[in-house]
């Protein structure tokens, strides 16, 4: 199982917080986000900018990562904390 | 350190931040704080009210982290950081980084490159409530 | 705006003193604040007290000074500046300058700069006591 | 009368804080510091420095300033405050 989170906006468009895939072997991240795009159409521009980055178990990812059973996956719009 | 570096909803005092980061060393002499507060107003819109969302774990690890840094790349004794998250008023604290160094220049500079980094990294989300609604911020400024 | 600008033998808060500043705008978002405190070390010599000695009415004029400067020649919406005199304990406050703006580089500029003013144009007096007596400090470091 | 005032280390090498000076008509700075190192030796090397300013009447004042009846002249060693 692999856990999606979305934060601000993307939740809002999402229209949830949080969505799991049944995923048991590892898969690329860029599997996860064409699985993430067709459920959610609303993000499909999003996720391909720039400006939305991913993070895999609290920690940033590059677009290589790889992703497995049991990650969390956060897909995170630009902060405006501070 | 974990009570330096904190999320947490509720306010806090900037004597009582301070006063945390001074307990590490007399030799302490510079103190340099930055404090967000909410403002009324942002791109020509009113706003009425602030809403803050973090990512658990990840926000926390990120500010733990900017503490470190600084620690090792600047010539500082101690670091403190706070956010607050949920809703906060107009004229209320959002942020605090507290700097504590035996010379001001030091410890200017970990203040202002620590709330910049915060900005930078930190999974954390503000939402404006101005005429139009709730809206997320995608911007800082 | 005599209350912003102070000298005094009692103690501060800082929160009150942000408090104090921020009264002035809600459209403030950012304050930068530095705070001097009594080091117990200074030139390798262990400091066990410190006494500040001002020129009254001269002080507190060049302090107001630096405040009409800073908001003339800054992007900042207002500042205060405290300054103890007498008796101050290691680990005590001694200064305060509360920088408040809308964003915050200016908060930080400003500042540093009423600081670095401060100590070049006002005229305050610092003795150390070590254990070699009481001596006045003739240079700032 | 003018009144002369020292602080920090002056006013402990003076051994007083306040020295008056029956002066009527208005003398130059450089005149009324003669008087003062005649009277206090001890401030001699301190008074011909540049780091010791001079005020009158609470503001700075320059070499060429004029010393009136009425005036308030203070000697500032270098400041240490902050």
């Amino acid at each position: 199982m692999v856990t999606v989170r979305f934060f601000a906006m993307l939740k809002g468009l999402a229209k949830t917080e949080i969505k799991e895939y049944d995923i048991k072997a590892p898969v690329k991240l860029d599997e996860l986000k064409s699985l993430v795009k067709r459920d959610f159409p609303a993000l499909e521009g999003l996720l391909e900018s720039r400006s939305v980055l991913v993070s895999i178990n609290q920690e940033f990812a590059g677009k290589d990562a790889v992703v497995k059973d049991g990650d969390e996956v956060g897909f995170l719009p630009p902060f405006s904390g501070g | 350190m974990s009570d330096l570096v904190r999320i947490q909803e509720k306010d806090f005092s900037i004597d009582e931040e301070v006063r945390r980061v001074s307990a590490a060393s007399k030799g302490i002499g510079a103190v340099a704080t930055f404090l967000g507060a909410a403002r009324d107003f942002s791109k020509g819109e009113t706003i009425t009210g602030l809403s803050f969302e973090h990512y658990p774990v990840m926000a926390e690890k990120k500010l733990a982290d900017i503490r470190e840094r600084a620690l090792g790349n600047f010539n500082i004794i101690e670091m403190g950081i706070v956010h607050r998250v949920g809703k906060i008023d107009i004229g209320e604290n959002i942020v605090l980084i507290v700097a504590a160094s035996a010379h001001r220049n030091d410890a200017f500079m970990a203040c202002e490159w620590a709330i910049t980094e915060l900005k930078r990294t930190t999974p954390i989300w503000k939402s404006e409530t101005t005429s139009k609604g709730e809206v997320w911020v995608s911007e800082t400024p």
